[in-house]
């Protein structure tokens, strides 16, 4: 697959990224975020290939998801930093532009609209891609607001069929187990047509058969429609089965990059990340 | 999820009116404020089209608050700058009503666009101040300084007793003209505010609302719908300001004073914030309410009508305490009981 | 209530009150000397008719008024209102010329005597005058004092300051800027240095009881040695008498008499006033009631008994608005029962009671009667 | 069964407790269930299954849940507590960590802490000796004390609930999903110390959570709650030599690894 | 002209009256710092601290009871009752919201202003009310360019000092104080470290109902007896409040002051510019400052992660 033009670099597992981000379909090249005193991401550069599955590991308060909010520009990074998506330089661009152009996220404390159902949830990140404009809205049904929304609605369905969410569709999130909850929040980035998926442990807590589950999801997104990823995941097992690439981070810098069965065995990783030896 | 009854397209689920109960009230509703005139008291015409006035004002709070979760304390000057415009509009270019409330609109919403601005930085109750802010500055001031006058208009004005729709023609005067009208226009700017309800522009209010940061993750433009909020909510605020002037005839900056945002404040939040009905229903209660506590203690305690406030205080805790979520939620739960009906559970 | 049902020989006229509202210190006993005076009248005069007093307690909330006053005129229209103050006045001005039914109130802008609002009526100076009866009471006594106009930013506040101060010019007093006090104001620390500096010999303060408080306390605090002259609101028996050497020499104008003038002045007019005490079973002894405010109510009630009376005994059409103003214009021997000082005279073109101002004096909690002035009847004082 | 002397009664005991939620929704059904004087108990089971209710309705915080035991009743130390009030079981000593970390975001560490001495309002001055026991055994907290507890990672936040419950005193701890989202480094650096608290401080444990390999291994005795219900329970190390929880909760009953197939699984729905 | 004299007095003024608004405004960041509610009805309460010391000191009857206790017993008395009430809300109103949207409380105080506003007139009084001669101190103390400041304002700061710094190291230094915000910021998980919520409601209720009555009685002083416009205070004191950061007790201290400040210097501007800005020239200030620092002077931030 699309993968392997990266996977075959055994160029040992330090050193930067193996193509220019520029040219990446997400990248980033010198990225640093503090926070006062403290240095979230250290001097990150990153170049993510098309069709792409990276895992990116690293101990708790390692930077992880700072890195993943520069990225989206949820967070700007610290002067110097840039960020790539599709070949475009979008360092400047605020983050809900960046959503629009083709950058899905979903959130390590799953950040949904409680009190809505999952309906709503979805079909509000749609409103996003097929927004009516103001006049259609509010006559509805005489300037075509109405097209809009069902055609909206219809793709949302899909994506809640897909997801086999379709039982859950009108029940408020506070309710539901956490596997269909993080499931939503899937659902809610699939919305968007992204090109890149941004997964925050979007597997922790779930049992075994949910975490099969999602990764059954993610596998056939990524297998179909040849979509990327960049997954951060705690359980190596997943990690080491399902991405081509792995990523390691500790105190917001990359220790360790490479082929997944290559970067697990590093002694440095184990002693800081795994902990087995 | 619904067992009694359920949808076969889109487009039905997205009606709305949707469930058996839904249109029978509606059948039983409809007549009911068109007879309404023809045998109530004078007064009770007269309260209800300030129901209808107050409607539309607190419709347009409810879009900026219960959708945008914006707080916004100038209910009383957006009305105020609604309702000089309009008397503008009327006396001095006399092109009638529905364009003076046009206008009214418009301007209001731009002044309220303009003190939404700081919504692009400032979050939750912080950004009350900016509004307030307005409250001051249109009320206390701007409105009662003659040195104004050029943009104004003077401190005070008054309508004339016959205004008409566009220029002269169909003139409204009569007590039971301005109801209908105020009627009229309370269920356009419902029916408005309802299908904004259900399209992605009010979804992504809410989103904004409920969680903002990660719905600007996902690509909703924070500071564009904030804005947009407070224009829409604005425009309906002035409308309703411009119908005013008719109401009461004459303008002052006293009775635009912040006692009025305190008010619309009840009446949304007695209905139970998120509902189009629920605005409605707020609305027609408080003012009710008030209306038959005061001529209860005419009629029986004359002595006594400071005790209006009291009564009207205890009861509307009263029934906060039976149902915290406002009046909306109480009766979800009955028409919940009455949709599924004849089913069981 | 709701509805006005009015047969043939009773009179319906409308009340418009405030008695628990903002303004109710000082609503609420007008409100009562009128509806007292009413039900006197009813029961005690041989009147050819009935007169069904329908109020409203609005409690200065102007929507409550207009919805009493489209209950009112839903029937068909009574011939009289007895409103109360600015708010509703005001609100209402327009609409009770188009429906012509006499507006009586306590609202005394000089807006009110213009041609637009010919069925107002108010049987007292209006307030610019008050503030020049004030000037010209300067200019006999102390001639060559330092005046200051105080008062706050509403159109009831602003309405007197103009005239007032041209007043006191052409008379030759010193005029110093004047100075806003809001009705909200919890100090006036600031106001009355201003005053200070300036020089300030008398304070013309056209306000609500309450900043007059606070206007009184801040110049006792600061020990100003300046005299403060109250218009209509500022002052009457009840605070005189409560805050007594705070309110020590201030100085008041009005146009119907105090309570103890009354009392030893006009039998007459006590009697009314006696016989509702009784009734109601109000307290003689509570200045909160028992006061120049309850006074001025039963005169606005006597007022309107007596057009319509008049109306009736021409054998006129008592439920109407314009037989009622006929008689008013007409009529121009009336003085409450003694409760005013004067004798009234409406003018068509000139609805200005009159131009008699009684002037007053607090000393030891009591509003000692001082001298009476007359203000030349001039025409460009009209609006 | 394991440690702690036969004749005392068992710390807590649920007899065919029966859990609703909103006098509607059935969370937890006819489960009976005790933990030993020092022992640690372990709750398994997936999502959904009614381990953090157990938890929620012994503490009594189920309650502002609107949750209620309907049937059967729950003893602590021999009493009966069913549906009694979160801060009367405060006063008996037990502690509950929430689910989720709940560290008060906008205090510092050294305030969350404070907050675990307060015992029903008796206790108003504090020192920094009370911290003590914290230190022992999170000692990267002290480096932390004046920094706000949202801003922390992860781990450090959950270091932080359990110093703060520690620093409570309890006799009984209930510790809902320690583990969730920690680094698996962590995750046995967490379970070995609660081990160690368990032995030292001769704390009463109930764990639930998903990490049913490191949550058994310190375990005395393990039940596995599946839709509200007791299936399997035992001694934690019989428990561990079971098929079927290798199978679905430690998942080394087949050698070769489970996610890698699914690149050939067929999903049932297309996308597009 | 402006001269440094002018601007000083207007300064003193200020800073007195401010203070006044300041104890008002204490009591509102109170009642929001540990419950979350926003009390629409604080100045009534002010209004009824004032109301209560006539009720008490002088012959005017609470409704048919006439109390007479020495002056300073009323004073007591009056900020007992108001602790009272805080205690007596909760059992009768605010238990029954525990667990529900903060926005239905929000209800629950806009209907107090009328409760209150419509008690006070009903069984108390609609008319302003003089102070007793002994609650009308005389006294004053003289500063540079001879402006004095009048007793009350003298009061007021140093009891609103007194209370900020009280209430700072209550919530800094004592396991209640801690506990209280942390029960603000989660209470499931303050619950299970043994807090009573019912408690907690109870604590700011009484201590904001009786520190605003303080400040009630203060501005009724100020202007020699208890008037209505005092209730009129509260939404120059949100303003306040918000100015300092809503939860904040120091903020709401120098956001009293500064509104008081402000508007005095716009009744000093009136001679130079023109009436009416003492209305307009605080809440334009707070604005400003509210665009600079989102989250007030000393707003607790929220905490924005993902
Ligand atoms: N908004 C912020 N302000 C201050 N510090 C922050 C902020 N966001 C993150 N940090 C700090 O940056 C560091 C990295 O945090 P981050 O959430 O990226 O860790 P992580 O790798 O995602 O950990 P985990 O696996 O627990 O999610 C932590 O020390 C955290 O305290
Ligand atoms: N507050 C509540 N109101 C209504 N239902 C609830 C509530 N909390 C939990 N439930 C339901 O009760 C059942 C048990 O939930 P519980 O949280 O105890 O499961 P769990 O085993 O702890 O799952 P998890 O591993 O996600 O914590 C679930 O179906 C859940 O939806
Ligand atoms: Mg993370
Ligand atoms: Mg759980």
């Amino acid at each position: 697959m699309s993968g392997q033009s990266v996977s075959q670099s055994s160029a040992g597992i330090r050193g930067g990224p193996q193509f220019p981000p520029e040219e990446a379909v997400l990248g980033c090249r010198n990225v640093t975020k503090t926070f006062g005193a403290i240095t979230a991401v250290d001097d990150v550069s990153l170049a993510i290939d098309e069709g792409e599955w990276v895992s990116i590991v690293g101990p708790n308060g390692a930077g992880k998801t700072t890195l993943l909010n520069v990225l989206n520009g949820f967070y700007d990074p610290d002067t110097g930093g840039e960020i790539f998506l599709n070949g475009e330089n979008v360092t400047s661009d605020p983050s809900y532009k960046r959503a629009r152009k083709g950058l899905g996220r979903t959130f390590q404390g799953l950040e949904l609209f409680e009190e809505e159902d999952v309906l709503e949830n979805v079909m509000t990140v749609r409103a996003v891609k097929e927004r009516p404009n103001l006049l259609s809205a509010l006559l509805f049904y005489v300037a075509g607001g109405r097209k809009v929304e069902v055609e909206n609605m219809r793709r949302v369905e899909e994506i809640l069929d897909y997801l086999e969410l379709w039982e859950y569709r009108h029940s408020t999130i506070g309710s539901l187990p956490l596997g269909i909850q993080r499931r939503v929040d899937l659902a809610r980035s699939l919305a968007l047509e992204p090109d890149v998926l941004l997964l925050d442990e979007a597997m922790s807590g779930l049992t075994f058969d949910e975490k099969y589950d999602m990764v059954r999801f993610l596998a056939d997104l990524h297998e179909k429609e040849g979509m990327t990823m960049v997954m951060i995941e705690h359980d190596l097992e997943v990690v080491t089965d399902v991405s081509e690439r792995m990523v390691v981070l500790d105190q917001g810098a990359i220790i360790a990059r490479g082929r997944p069965e290559a970067v697990v065995d590093d002694p440095e990783v184990q002693r800081i990340y795994t902990g087995v030896e | 999820m619904p067992c009694g009854e359920y949808f076969t397209s889109y487009e039905e689920r997205m009606g709305l009116i949707r469930w058996r109960i839904e249109r029978v009230a509606l059948v039983l509703g409809l007549p009911i404020p068109l007879i309404a005139p023809f045998v109530l008291t004078g007064e009770l015409v007269s309260v209800f089209t300030l129901v209808f006035i107050f409607g539309i004002a607190v419709l347009g709070l409810h879009v900026m608050l219960s959708y945008a979760g914006e707080i916004v304390l100038a209910q009383g000057a957006f009305m105020a700058i609604g309702a000089y415009t309009a008397s503008r509009i009327v006396n001095e270019a006399g092109l009638g009503l529905l364009p003076a409330m046009l206008i009214a609109g418009l301007m209001t919403a731009s002044v309220a666009t303009a003190f939404g601005l700081p919504a692009g930085r400032v979050k939750g109750f912080y950004v009350a101040i900016s509004t307030l802010a307005l409250q001051f500055i249109a009320v206390q001031f701007f409105f009662r300084r003659g040195e104004f006058e050029a943009i104004h208009g003077g401190t005070q004005q008054s309508m004339p007793g016959e205004i008409g729709l566009v220029g002269d023609a169909l003139a409204i005067g009569s007590a039971n003209e301005e109801y209908f009208f105020a009627l009229l226009m309370l269920v356009v700017f419902a029916l408005l505010t309802m299908n904004l309800s259900r399209t992605g522009i009010a979804r992504m209010f809410r989103a904004l609302h409920e969680n903002d940061l990660s719905a600007q993750v996902l690509g909703v433009n924070r500071f564009r719908n904030k804005l947009l909020a407070y224009a829409i909510g604005g425009f309906m605020v002035g409308v309703a300001g411009a119908l005013y002037t008719i109401y009461i005839g004459f303008i002052t900056p006293e009775f635009f004073s912040i006692d009025i945002t305190l008010l619309h404040y009840m009446m949304l939040l007695l209905g139970g914030m998120g509902r189009v009905w629920g605005v409605i229903l707020g609305v027609t209660t408080v003012e009710l309410l008030n209306h038959y506590i005061l001529q209860t203690l005419i009629d029986i305690f004359p002595e006594g009508t400071s005790l209006e406030p009291m009564f009207f205080g205890v009861i509307i805790i009263v029934v906060l305490i039976v149902e915290p979520k406002g009046l909306m939620a109480a009766l979800g739960q009955l028409k919940e009981y009455l949709r599924k009906w004849p089913y069981a559970y | 209530i709701g509805g006005g049902g009015s047969g043939d020989n009773t009179a319906l006229v409308g009340g418009i009150h405030d008695l628990s509202g903002a303004t109710s210190d000082v609503g609420q006993p007008t409100g009562r000397g009128t509806r007292d005076a009413l039900a006197w009248a009813n029961e005690n005069e041989d009147l050819g008719f009935e007169i069904n007093h329908d109020w409203v307690d609005y409690a200065y909330d102007v929507p409550n008024a207009q919805n009493h006053y489209n209950s009112l005129t839903s029937g068909d229209n009574p011939p009289v209102i007895i409103g109360w103050g600015t708010a509703d006045t005001e609100a209402l001005a327009s609409e009770v010329a188009r429906d012509e039914i006499v507006y009586i109130s306590a609202s005394y802008s000089d807006k009110l005597l213009a041609e637009e609002t010919p069925y107002n009526f108010f049987v007292n100076l209006d307030y610019t005058s008050q503030g020049r009866a004030h000037a010209e009471w300067i200019a006999n006594n102390d001639s060559g004092a330092t005046v200051a106009m105080i008062h706050n930013t509403t159109p009831f506040g602003e309405s007197p300051v103009d005239g007032t101060e041209a007043y006191a010019e052409e008379l030759g007093l010193d005029v110093a800027d004047n100075i806003t006090l809001g009705l909200g104001a919890n100090t006036a620390d600031t106001q009355v240095k201003r005053a200070m500096d300036n020089d300030v010999d008398y304070l013309i303060h056209q306000n609500t009881a309450a900043p007059m408080q606070v206007l009184m306390s801040s110049i006792s605090d600061l020990g100003a040695d300046i005299t403060v002259m109250g218009l209509t609101w500022t002052v009457d028996e009840f605070r005189a008498q409560s805050v007594a050497d705070a309110f020590e020499g201030v100085r008041y104008v009005n146009t119907n008499k105090s309570w103890n003038q009354v009392e030893s002045e006009s039998p007459e007019g006590w009697q009314i006033i006696e016989d509702s005490f009784e009734r109601e079973g109000h307290d003689m002894s509570n200045p909160e009631i028992a006061n120049i405010n309850y006074v001025r109510g039963v005169a606005h009630a006597l007022l309107a008994v007596e057009a319509l009376k008049r109306v009736d005994d021409d054998g006129g059409d008592i439920q109407s608005g314009s037989a009622v103003r006929e008689k008013l214009i007409e009529m121009d021997d009336f003085d409450a029962r003694g409760l005013l000082p004067v004798t009234l005279d409406y003018q068509d073109g000139d609805r200005r009671a009159t131009m008699f101002g009684q002037t007053y004096e607090v000393s030891d909690g009591e509003m000692v009667p001082d001298q009476e002035i007359e203000l030349p009847r001039r025409e460009e004082w009209l609006p | 069964m394991s440690s702690g002397q036969a004749d005392e009664p068992p710390v807590v005991e649920l007899d065919n407790a029966e859990i609703v939620y909103d006098r509607t929704f059935l969370a937890v059904q006819g489960v009976s269930m005790s933990a030993d004087r020092g022992d640690i108990v372990a709750l398994l089971g997936p999502n959904g299954a009614g381990k953090s209710t157990i938890l929620k309705m012994i503490s009594g915080i189920g309650r502002s849940e609107r949750g209620e035991v309907t049937r059967g009743s729950v003893y602590y130390e021999g009493d009966e507590v069913t549906n009694a009030k979160t801060n009367e079981m405060v006063d008996r000593n037990v502690t509950h960590i929430l689910e989720g970390r709940r560290v008060f975001e906008d205090l510092t560490v050294e305030e969350n802490l404070r907050c675990g001495l307060y015992r029903g309002g008796r206790r108003i001055r504090y020192s920094k000796s009370d911290y003590d026991i914290a230190f022992e055994y999170f000692p990267k907290l002290e480096e932390l004390l004046d920094v706000e507890a949202g801003y922390c990672s992860g781990g450090e936040q959950q270091m932080l609930v359990i110093a703060r419950a520690l620093i409570h005193r309890p006799n009984l701890l209930l510790l809902d999903e320690p583990s969730l989202g920690l680094a698996p480094k962590l995750v046995v650096d967490i379970y070995e110390t609660l081990r160690e608290i368990n032995r030292e401080e001769d704390i009463t444990m109930i764990i639930a959570d998903q990490n049913a390999k490191e949550t058994l291994e310190v375990a005395d005795y393990g039940y596995v709650l599946e839709n509200g219900q007791v299936e399997l329970h035992d001694p934690a190390d019989v428990l561990m030599d079971r098929e079927e929880i290798k199978e679905f909760y430690l998942g080394t009953s087949s050698e070769e690894s489970r996610y890698s197939e699914i690149q050939h699984y067929k999903i049932r729905k297309r996308w597009k | 002209m402006v001269d440094a004299a002018g601007l000083f007095s207007v300064l003193v003024t200020g800073i007195g009256i401010g203070a006044l608004y300041a104890l008002v405004a204490i009591g509102f960041a109170l009642i929001y710092k540990i419950t979350g509610v926003l009390n629409f009805a604080q100045g009534q309460f002010a209004l009824l601290g004032a109301f209560l010391v006539v009720v008490l000191s002088t012959s005017v009857p609470f409704w048919m009871f006439d109390v007479q206790v020495p002056v300073f017993a009323a004073l007591g008395l009056t900020v007992v009752i108001g602790a009272l009430l805080g205690v007596a809300l909760e059992r009768l109103v605010f238990r029954y919201f525990i667990g529900e949207p903060v926005l239905s409380v929000v209800i629950v105080t806009l209907a107090f202003i009328g409760i209150v506003d419509g008690g006070i007139r009903f069984f108390i009084s609609s008319q302003y009310r003089a102070y007793p001669e002994a609650l009308q101190p005389s006294w004053s103390i003289t500063l540079p360019y001879d402006t004095s400041v009048q007793a009350p304002f003298v009061i007021g700061v140093i009891l609103a000092l007194l209370t900020v710094a009280g209430l700072m190291a209550f919530f800094r230094y004592t396991v209640l104080g801690s506990i209280l915000r942390a029960s603000a910021s989660d209470q499931q998980a303050a619950m299970v470290l043994g807090v009573s919520i019912e408690r907690t409601i109870v604590v700011a209720w009484a201590l904001s109902i009786a520190i605003t009555s303080i400040g009630g009685i203060l501005l009724a002083m100020s202007s020699g007896g208890a008037g209505f416009t005092i209730g009129d205070i509260t939404i120059l004191v949100f303003a306040a409040v918000v100015f300092g950061g809503l939860d904040s007790i120091p903020g709401a201290f120098i956001g009293g002051i500064v509104v008081g400040i402000l508007q005095e210097f716009g009744v000093y501007l009136e001679e130079f510019l023109m009436p009416g800005l003492e209305s307009v020239l605080p809440m334009v200030f707070l604005l400003v400052v509210i665009v600079v620092m989102p989250y007030g002077l000393f707003g607790t931030e929220r905490i924005e992660r993902l």
